[in-house]
């Protein structure tokens, strides 16, 4: 089962369904963009979306009308503010309503590592004290037994489809992550199935350490390469974040109409090679 | 005589609560400014981590974000998110934690959640992040804050992360042996919990401010303690540093932050 | 509490006591001997070891007689046969009684980063239909709180010190790894002191990946040169491991006269530089 | 007419139950060279995974230990100890666990730990190792080990690894959901679980052994297959590929294995 290069239009048609839970990661760093716009692109609808941060990238899906379920640790901007999708969905049901579950980061990420681990839940000392159990059944506690200390629970993140985005894959479809690598190792060790969108597909890796945050080829689905497919995110070595535009989604968003009209253009009018444009534009 | 705003006051009060030794896990916003402008002032070892992984980072301009790449460019080691939450802010690595809050109350008990109730909250804020694990797992806990009745409020909305809890040994109810917060900086004033209560108790006032001014802006009824100091003005070289700080930013940022 | 550079002798003094509960971890690689032989050399005794794989650096420390206790998954001369000195030790009390407590790798494994964890215990999908548990004690089950699936748990490893060997440390005293990392960073996490022998101290690490497996130095108690520290086991990129040297040990081990003469010879009249020249004969 | 050992049959046989695509976790000794000698033969793209983290290593000669240098450099990647066994091993991630034994039952059951009791052991052997997750996690697993009536027998002292448990359904009902043993290959022969009751029977003899030897070899009652077929003996590729092996290994290790 070794993972197959394919387009986006493809990989995103062959994995992921009406309904599924799927988690597209990236710790600021890395975050698939044009896999997300792809998803809308093809009008998936009723996802549990599944993100530590669900920032513009879920905004953007949420808008689209693509979820019905959000499962996160921390909603908004980074730096500039709200997430006005997110909180129209949520607050007024538009364009459709949005149920949320809310954990903690410490929860989510623990929920990935046991995901990854095969386990059905986390076990983590989190949680006390804080108000989030009583309105989240989805957080328990259980004693240990050998201490009798109280330990938070929550079950593993099993997404039926992790996308994510990394620097490089090589011609045998080995994955390259580095930088801030986030959780998207996890999410896609937790995942059915996966896709990975790269910057460049090279020959080989070259000189790199032994111990470097990698994918081997039978662990991953399909691998795509989009040049530039994390912007408005970065990718260490190739582009910078582009602040500018995460500023500037703010107004977007804003506004239902503004927000559709930038949809039309930049996505249902676009497509995974605009974003080789925004590499050059954010570079150096 | 030097000029400074109150939020440089604020931030320069923060800076100093942090010592050299330091590990400090930062939040975005006030805590990273205050935190870096110890780190380029009196604490140069200070070792301070963002929860995107980055360990030891010496950024030269504040991130927007808490991923920014120059966090990792200028970091120690980077490590994923998971190990992050769990070898080093649970496994007890980290000696000071840094938040902010919309909502506080006498106790040091922050929400970041919801103002209102939490199925039909009036205001949706985004959330706990990893505050609420870095409320409880962290040395102790610094609170930074304007001050205001909105904020300081009697009884707040939605518990997101920990403080003193009722106060007295109430935080050690929850299985919690980590100090909680111990300090909380304004544009107004220091306070710090009271050794049994742990209620906050104003310790330092910023030159120029007022005891009225600091009850108007709170929701709770204020303590002084029976000392209260008045906190001593920033240096220049502290606003120089801080001032070319926010300035290298603004210019990496494209724009005013 | 930045590491402290020192001599060996300085830094197991310092660090390690009669009683202490220590993990000398190292996979096959990067087996910290030296520290093993100091260790001996200081008379330290009633010592509770904690390995995954007791092999002859338990061997000398449990046949020098520093052992009360030994908790273990796998004790054997890695393709070589039994520990003749633990056996020796453990079935017939020389030089002096050893309890042991044993386990499963992924039970050791996970221990280990529970201790790191910060958890009072780790839980993970083991020793299912196993027989351990029936003679451990430290060794429950508990049940998954949103499953029902019965999970395994074990205590959390803390030891009072663990000793590892690394490749480099910096100036600064931060610690590198590379190739086989096996437990170590964990190891070292998990314990309340921990001494790092390395093979060298450098100005700084020159260009490594970001993610690097390494230690802050703030993470670490005690840093020492001790250049081919780990042999007979070996150091990465610095020489080979010497399967000469494991396979000598076997009739070496085998018989208590012979081995008090070897220890004698080289560990009681030995001295952490003697370990250079076994880095030279083992290159390449 | 090619010359050959049982053991390099038993190899050979152990290597052919591999598939190309298939992602083993390895034990030292015969697993390992069967294992290898497989990616030296017809399944060049199969992933070894050894349990010093070692994923996808290549070695050009075998290991003594399993932590040799050669793993991890040969290796397409090396991860963390707890990593291996959590995320890879214990995440479902392995179809093939290639183990040993010192004893065995008719059901797969395996024991590494000690010969007689546990606490007055005859014997002490090195202990389960990876082998009780390595038995239950991977998808299938595959024993390979010389037939004796001292290690084939009726009742093992010490469950070290669950195999088919008391036969049947035994297995699940340890909430284990992978297949178990699915072979076990011999010198002498090889052995596939019954569809229902789990017990192994002989499916194929190898060339030259008789039904008698294999009963007299076996502690348990051997039962047969209804066609039992002849093993093909190794071919003068395989031979050849597994003799170079051992050689450049003798080499490589300073004498003899």
């Amino acid at each position: 089962m070794v993972a197959r290069f394919m387009s986006l239009k493809e990989a995103v048609a062959s994995c992921v369904k009406d309904g599924d839970t799927i988690s597209m990661e990236g710790f600021t760093h890395l975050i698939p963009h044009a896999a997300g716009h792809e998803i809308i692109r093809q009008g998936i609808k009723n996802l549990t979306l599944v993100r530590m941060t669900p920032d513009v990238i879920y905004d953007q899906l949420i808008g689209a009308g693509c979820a019905k379920k959000l499962i996160f640790s921390w909603g908004g901007n980074p730096g500039v503010g709200s997430l006005h999708r997110l909180r129209d969905a949520y607050e007024k049901s538009w364009p459709t309503k949005l149920e949320i579950e809310e954990h903690s980061h410490a929860a989510m990420a623990n929920a990935y590592d046991a995901g990854a681990a095969g386990l059905p839940c986390a076990v983590f000392k989190g949680y006390r004290g804080a108000e989030l159990p009583r309105v989240n059944p989805n957080i328990k506690f259980i004693e240990c037994p050998f201490t009798g200390e109280s330990l938070a629970a929550v079950p593993a993140i099993r997404p039926d489809v992790t996308v994510v985005h990394a620097q490089k894959a090589n011609k045998k479809g080995d994955v390259l992550f580095e930088g801030i690598v986030g959780v998207q190792k996890e999410a896609v060790l937790a995942a059915k199935k996966s896709i990975i969108t790269v910057e460049e597909i090279v020959d080989d890796f070259g000189d790199i350490s032994p111990n470097a945050v990698m994918l081997p080829n039978w662990a991953v689905t399909a691998i795509v390469e989009v040049p530039g497919g994390a912007h408005p995110s970065y990718a260490q070595g190739y582009y910078k974040r582009d602040n500018a535009f995460y500023k500037a989604w703010d107004p977007i968003a804003r506004d239902r109409e503004t927000f559709q009209a930038w949809l039309e253009e930049h996505v249902i009018n676009g497509g995974p090679e605009d974003f080789a444009a925004k590499r050059e534009a954010n570079k150096g | 005589m030097v000029e400074y705003t109150p939020t440089e006051m604020m931030t320069v009060s923060a800076a100093r609560a942090l010592k050299n030794d330091d590990v400090c896990f930062v939040g975005i916003g006030m805590p990273s400014a205050a935190c870096n402008l110890a780190r380029l002032t009196h604490a140069p070892d200070i070792t301070l981590i963002y929860e995107s992984g980055t360990i030891g980072t010496k950024p030269d301009v504040l991130p927007l974000s808490i991923g920014d790449g120059e966090l990792c460019e200028t970091a120690v080691n980077t490590v994923a998110v998971p190990e992050m939450f769990r070898y080093w802010l649970q496994g007890g690595k980290i000696s000071v934690g840094f938040l902010g809050a919309a909502q506080l109350d006498k106790y040091g008990n922050i929400n970041t959640t919801v103002i209102g109730d939490y199925d039909n909250p009036k205001v949706r804020l985004p959330g706990g992040g990893g505050a609420p694990e870095i409320a409880t797992s962290c040395g102790e806990v610094f609170l930074v804050m304007k001050q205001s009745k909105r904020g300081f409020v009697e009884k707040i909305d939605f518990v997101t992360s920990l403080g003193h809890g009722k106060g007295g040994n109430d935080r050690a109810s929850y299985g919690v042996d980590t100090k909680g917060p111990s300090r909380l900086i304004t544009d107004l004033c220091i306070m710090e919990p009271h050794p049994e209560g742990k209620q906050f108790v104003v310790t330092s006032i910023h030159p120029g401010v007022t005891r009225e001014e600091i009850i108007e802006n709170t929701g709770w009824d204020v303590e002084f303690a029976d000392e209260v100091a008045e906190t001593a003005i920033p240096s220049e070289k502290e606003l120089q540093v801080l001032r070319e700080l926010h300035a290298r930013t603004a210019k990496a940022h494209g724009d005013q932050q």
